[in-house]
């Protein structure tokens, strides 16, 4: 942010070019310092009553160094074989899949409605308002729900997690409608076109870029939150494994195997956003 | 043709962009408007078609008042008004051809309109648009490969795709060279003349509305200051025009080209 | 990309199936999955609102409920506090990470490489081993909540604001180049001004993202809002948490319109 | 029997009473990987007891767990004793029929242990003219299992609560840090919570007998006895491996019921039921060593036998009296 | 003295944009390039001061060879030119004020320029210009507040902050009105003479360049197809330059006015 020096705060005087002291700092610029200000003394105050009593930074960054060591250094599948550890590694990528592409389409047309720049501004609110209180509600919860509803398995997991899916996208697509040039929307409103061949014709090209790198982010999520929750309404996935590992026997080199594993998901994923974005943005 | 009564418009709450402006514009005449930047130019235009809807007066096209229309009245409307942007307002990242039969989607229904299915006659005339404003060899580019100029054209395109009752351009060829320039201008004054639309122009170029222009409407800060036929705008009306708030120390005389 | 079609019927056709192609493969991912996982959409969507039913009708907060609400608004106000100083302690080392590793930006390729890989691995290391890496090292503390939050946000927000700067307009800082200014003076005088409205807008976001992952800073911190909804959730006190989500919620909301009011007011 | 309706005969629509898939849910410890052989072979026993498809579900939450078999949408689980009284909560349909027996084959002393153990170091501090008690554990550093676990958690809290005569509504006190202990962990299992003590994060710590078996050896008294001291064995394997040789002393020691294996009556027929239970509490059953790993045994099946008289007994709602006494409902 | 020499410029793999571009531009003259849409007027403002990179050939500016520059003689050769861009390319959310002070950065250290110090000379020659280009009023407005041809004024102001040597202006007028035009282009002029500045101006509008340059470089597709003072620019040499390629039917006339 650019900022001066000036030390003399009654100079700041936007409409008096005439006095020797010309300041550059306009109003908005000011909340902007102080709210900055207040979460900086917010931060300071937060860190400073953290409770890290019974902590010994050079015993905890020692241990740190020696489970990193045998997770990432010295990964073993432990008791699984790698067999398992692979078909449990596609599950979880097919729930994610399926909770990223209905989430997506569901979402694509509820975000339409809580775009401020398409719907009143009364629909959009409530339609945010709802997906806030959605997004509030823990992943673990919606899963648990449908377990009791439709039983244990990956249904169950896929309904509970598309859920949050839908919420974080719908935000998510509702910011880049809202990005979207007012003026290209009005060209084509200027020519009598309906709402919906707007949203298709105009604003949907014009934000798929947009709309690639946030499902791509979302699937990211939803892989992660699959490994999370997805053992717990018994889908089979790898986050079962991982669990196992971790809260089971403890044991670090199986961990970092696994890690390894999401890791290269999520790298391949990367990789694949990238070039989709790239064949979208490069012809600017 | 086109009749407006009394119009007002103000940005925010103090601003006073439009004041009490009245003037017509007939069918089978350019009608250019000029004046300073800032004047209102851009604000006319779109009061006109009811982009900027908070304002007061009366719009009359062909004796309809286009500020009463409730909303399906106006999209039909607005179908029959083509519309030409200082900023083209293309879709980037579609092809020109693509972006010339949105001048279609106005007439389509929803579903036809969402999935773009467009005829097979549409998809020929818009390229022969294309052609028309010398962009043919472009039809398949996307538009944000285009240079400005070419952009623009693209644009005009789409406005003509709609077979207008009338055109509403905000300085179609500010980015244009000479040669397309004139090649714009002849298009729009044929159309003008031969399918007797209403053509109504805002222009920097004060030349090229004397030249091209049947009737001029001059504004200063968002008030007429001179309405008439273009043979009677001499030194002195644009004197009137161009005197500006803005910059009161310059001395105040026409462009003399 | 191919420009020379021989007519626009030709161009629209194969438009249309190039769309047809994306869509049967995206159709074939899903049946795919669905197969394979043994996910039966249909009847899944039917069930939906029963869940919704069963929501509401276990979770409404009940007047017992309400004499939690003390250590609840404590603890929501605890979690609120780490939320925020973890996400503004990493946005700005997502900041500078960020403005390293964006195309546009970034002093070498290789340095934008190491830092999308980096922020990769602190997104894909699940929260179970988080757990572990930091529970084992740092122990139940809220230190420990507020390292993991970190960690995540960093990842996060790197990722944000890297994809942020590339999308600015490249022009811009051109004009700043051509006046002569060095890398660091574009940054500060083009860049960041340009996009520190949506800058501001993720760093808001993920602090109301962390609030909500409160869930995870009771797991590893025994302390926050997250602990007492795991504590009532187990022991099917259903209430209380549903009061506790509630509360979140209706946070969440009050932050979202604080920020809503903060960026209109800095614009 | 309070309140128990095994012979509820509402119509159930469910999997279990159409003659299809009878679902079994398993708690996240019996949903050990290792424990994968046992499951198939119970699996196994159900099928040819009913004649019908069972289908096995893990989970690695609680919760899911307890709300299956309430809901119904589970026919079949194996739960811990607080676990059972939560569910039979929810549904008075969840119902208790069979459970470990003690090594002599009765019910009498059908139970395992839960203990509060300390550190060999300061054990004294806890000692009372040669006695041990709990007086002094207030003001440390507590850790529990996690607060769903009966053993890790439920007990241990009942007999601070009884000890320190703490009134109903003040019970979360104990939970937290800073109000009744100066710091409260949550170890996340057994074992979890026995290393916090070992590693001297906690000064106090609740586990049971049976999941620290494979890593503790009795080196002073028995597992049976208050204020024996256990030594971390010099095989144990992760988390234990860097704590060869530390020794912890168990102030306390609670008596935990068995958990019991429940079916939803609702919508498991009542045949099934009677099938099911009568098959579990088979002599054939108990000499499967795929699921009764035999005394001593290197191999661990889900349930490892004490004697070769361990077996499952039938058990109704009313054993759990205490269980149900100590939950409060 | 700017010397052009053999420049090659080609976008992507097939785009030849420039070919063996060879032109000179004096100190205390006016130098408009003018051509068609598409022409390369853009390309070869831009490969001066190297902001296109992949070029070749020669730039010599006062007998220094641009091209051959490394960083830091490179950022310090760019203080020296200023740059006025046809879509203006200010920093929106800054003020006009602020974005006149960034033609100071070149000149700064990079820690008080990256915190924005300004001296008060500094300040108070910036809203001089501003003052200069009409906008003294405006100087506290974000810049995506002010409209387009405000916009360019204020990029304007920006060039004449750096102090230049030599301005390149890429259809620095495109947006503004008559009135505007006049003042900038007297400005333009005024600095060429007093301040013997080399002034390179993209243009589109013939009748600006052959009142206001002293020297004119026309282009076509990439080439250069006349170079001379503006008196020798007769109508033969406007019909090579604004031969188009992409409007073949078009019969090749100078726009008359
Ligand atoms: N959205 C807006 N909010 C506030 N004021 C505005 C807005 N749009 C335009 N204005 C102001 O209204 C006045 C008229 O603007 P308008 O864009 O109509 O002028 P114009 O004649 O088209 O100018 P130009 O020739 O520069 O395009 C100007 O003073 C401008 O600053
Ligand atoms: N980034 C780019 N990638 C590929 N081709 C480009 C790029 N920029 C420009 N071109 C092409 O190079 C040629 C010259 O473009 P340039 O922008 O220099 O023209 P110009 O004379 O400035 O046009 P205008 O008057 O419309 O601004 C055009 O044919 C254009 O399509
Ligand atoms: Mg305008
Ligand atoms: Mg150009």
């Amino acid at each position: 942010m650019i900022e001066n020096s000036q030390p003399n705060p009654n100079a700041l005087q936007p409409s008096a070019p005439k006095s020797k002291h010309i300041s550059l700092v306009t109003k908005p610029r000011k909340i902007l310092r102080t709210v900055l200000a207040v979460l900086a003394i917010i931060s300071i105050y937060s860190l400073a009553t953290l409770n890290s009593s019974n902590l010994n930074l050079a015993d905890a960054f020692h241990s740190l160094g020696v489970n990193l060591n045998a997770m990432f250094l010295h990964p073993s599948v432990g008791q699984d074989s790698w067999g398992q550890l692979l078909q449990a590694l596609v599950t979880s990528v097919s729930l994610a899949l399926l909770t990223t592409l209905l989430g997506a389409v569901v979402a694509f047309f509820i975000a339409v409605g809580a775009a401020r720049n398409l719907a009143p501004s009364w629909l959009a609110t409530g339609i945010k308002a709802v997906m806030a209180f959605i997004r509030a509600i823990p992943t673990i919860l919606w899963v648990l729900i449908y377990s009791v509803v439709m039983g244990i398995g990956a249904s169950a997991a896929v309904v509970g997690l598309t859920f949050h899916s839908v919420a974080y996208l719908v935000k998510a697509y509702s910011e880049s409608i809202e990005e979207t040039s007012q003026d290209t929307i009005e060209a084509l409103k200027a020519s009598g076109v309906g709402f919906w061949p707007i949203v298709f014709q105009a604003i949907l090209p014009s934000i798929v870029p947009a709309l690639l790198s946030w499902t791509f982010i979302r699937f990211e999520i939803n892989f992660a939150n699959a490994v999370a929750v997805g053992a717990a309404a018994g889908a089979d996935d790898i986050g079962y494994f991982l669990f196992m590992a971790g809260n089971f026997y403890f044991n670090f080199h199986e961990v970092g195997l696994i890690v390894y594993l999401l890791l290269g998901v999520a790298i391949v994923l990367e990789l694949i956003s990238m070039k989709l974005r790239g064949h979208y943005l490069k012809h600017n | 043709m086109l009749k407006v009564i009394q119009l007002d418009k103000t940005y925010g709450s103090n601003k006073h962009s439009l004041k009490a402006v009245n003037f017509t514009a007939q069918p089978g005449e350019v009608t250019a408007i000029i004046g300073p930047s800032g004047a209102g130019k851009t604000t006319i235009l779109r009061s006109i078609n009811q982009l900027i809807r908070d304002d007061s007066g009366q719009i009359l096209l062909d004796d309809q008042d286009i500020r009463q229309a409730n909303k399906g009245e106006l999209r039909k409307i607005r179908h029959h008004i083509g519309m030409i942007f200082q900023n083209y307002n293309l879709i980037n990242p579609l092809t020109a051809l693509e972006n010339v039969l949105h001048g279609r989607l106005g007439a389509k229904s929803t579903v036809a309109g969402m999935l773009g299915l467009y005829s097979d006659d549409e998809k020929s005339e818009a390229l022969a648009l294309l052609d028309e404003v010398g962009l043919k060899e472009y039809a398949y580019q996307r538009c944000d490969q285009l240079s400005g100029g070419q952009q623009q054209r693209v644009g005009i395109a789409r406005a003509l795709m709609q077979h207008p009752k009338m055109i509403l351009c905000d300085e179609p060829i500010a980015s244009l060279d000479p040669k397309s320039t004139k090649i714009v201008m002849d298009i729009l004054r044929k159309l003008a003349r031969e399918k007797q639309l209403i053509i109504l122009i805002n222009l920097h170029q004060v030349d090229i509305a004397l030249e091209y222009a049947d009737h001029i409407v001059g504004i200063n800060s968002g008030a007429i200051v001179f309405e008439g036929p273009t043979d009677e705008v001499n030194d002195g009306v644009l004197q009137k025009i161009y005197r500006q708030a803005d910059q009161p120390g310059a001395v105040v005389t026409a462009n003399e080209n | 990309m191919k420009t020379n079609y021989q007519s626009p019927q030709q161009f629209y056709r194969q438009r249309r199936l190039r769309m047809l192609i994306v869509l049967l493969i995206l159709i074939g991912i899903y049946v795919g999955s669905m197969l394979l996982v043994k996910f039966q959409t249909w009847n899944s969507i039917v069930k939906i609102p029963a869940g919704l039913i069963w929501l509401f009708h276990n979770f409404i907060p009940t007047e017992r409920s309400i004499s939690y609400l003390g250590p609840i608004l404590y603890q929501l106000w605890r979690t609120l506090l780490v939320s925020i100083s973890s996400t503004i302690v990493a946005s700005i080392f997502a900041l500078m990470a960020a403005i390293l590793g964006a195309k546009t930006t970034t002093p070498h390729r290789s340095v934008s490489l190491v830092i999308r890989f980096g922020a990769s691995l602190l997104r894909n290391i699940p929260v179970v081993a988080w757990a572990m890496i930091l529970l084992f090292s740092f122990k139940q503390s809220d230190f420990t909540g507020f390292l993991a939050l970190f960690f995540m946000t960093l990842g996060y927000l790197t990722r944000a604001f890297t994809e942020t700067i590339e999308d600015l307009d490249a022009e811009k800082i051109q004009a700043l180049q051509a006046v002569g200014a060095n890398y660091f003076q574009c940054v500060f005088c083009g860049v960041l001004p340009e996009a520190a409205s949506t800058l501001t807008s993720w760093v808001l976001y993920m602090i109301e993202n962390n609030l909500r992952d409160a869930t995870l800073v009771g797991l590893l911190t025994g302390t926050g809002v997250g602990f007492l909804f795991d504590t009532y959730f187990k022991s099917f006190r259903y209430d209380a948490a549903g009061l506790i989500v509630l509360l979140i919620a209706i946070l969440v909301i009050l932050l979202e319109l604080t920020s809503t009011q903060i960026r209109r007011a800095i614009a | 029997a309070s309140g128990t309706s095994t012979n509820s005969s509402s119509k159930g629509s469910s999997a279990g009473k159409d003659g299809k898939a009878i679902t079994v849910v398993f708690y996240p410890n019996e949903s050990a990987k290792s424990f994968a052989t046992s499951r198939d072979a119970l699996k196994k026993s159900i099928e040819k007891a009913t004649g019908k498809t069972v289908k096995l579900q893990t989970t690695t939450d609680y919760n899911v767990a307890i709300q299956a078999i309430a809901s119904g949408k589970a026919q079949l689980a194996y739960m811990g004793a607080n676990g059972y009284i939560q569910a039979h909560k929810l549904s008075k349909d969840v119902v208790p029929f069979a459970a470990q027996s003690d090594g002599e084959g009765t019910l009498k002393k059908a139970t395992y242990n839960s203990y509060l153990m300390v550190q060999q170091k300061d054990a004294d501090k806890y000692q009372e003219n040669g006695k041990y008690s709990i007086k002094n554990v207030k003001g440390k550093k507590m850790s529990y299992v996690s607060n769903s676990s009966t053993s890790g958690f439920l007990v241990p809290t009942a007999e601070i609560t009884r000890e320190f005569s703490i009134k109903d509504g003040d019970k979360d006190k104990l939970t937290q840090s800073g109000q009744f202990f100066s710091k409260v962990l949550y170890g996340g299992s057994h074992q979890g919570s026995a290393v916090n003590l070992i590693k001297g994060d906690a000064d106090v710590a609740a586990f049971d007998d049976a999941d620290l078996m494979p890593y503790l050896k009795a080196t002073k008294g028995s597992w049976d006895k208050v204020g024996s001291t256990f030594t971390v064995k010099d095989d144990a394997e992760a988390p234990f491996n860097s704590l060869k040789g530390k020794s912890v002393v168990n102030i306390a020691m609670m008596p935990v019921q068995q958990g019991p294996w429940v079916f939803n009556t609702k919508t498991l027929s009542k045949d099934d039921q009677t099938k099911i239970a009568k098959e579990f509490t088979s002599q054939e059953f108990a000499d499967n060593e795929q699921i009764f790993s035999k005394p001593g045994s290197k191999k661990t099946s889900m349930f490892p036998k004490k004697t070769e008289k361990t077996k499952l007994l039938k058990v109704t709602d009313k054993w759990y009296a205490p269980t149900h006494k100590l939950v409060g409902y």
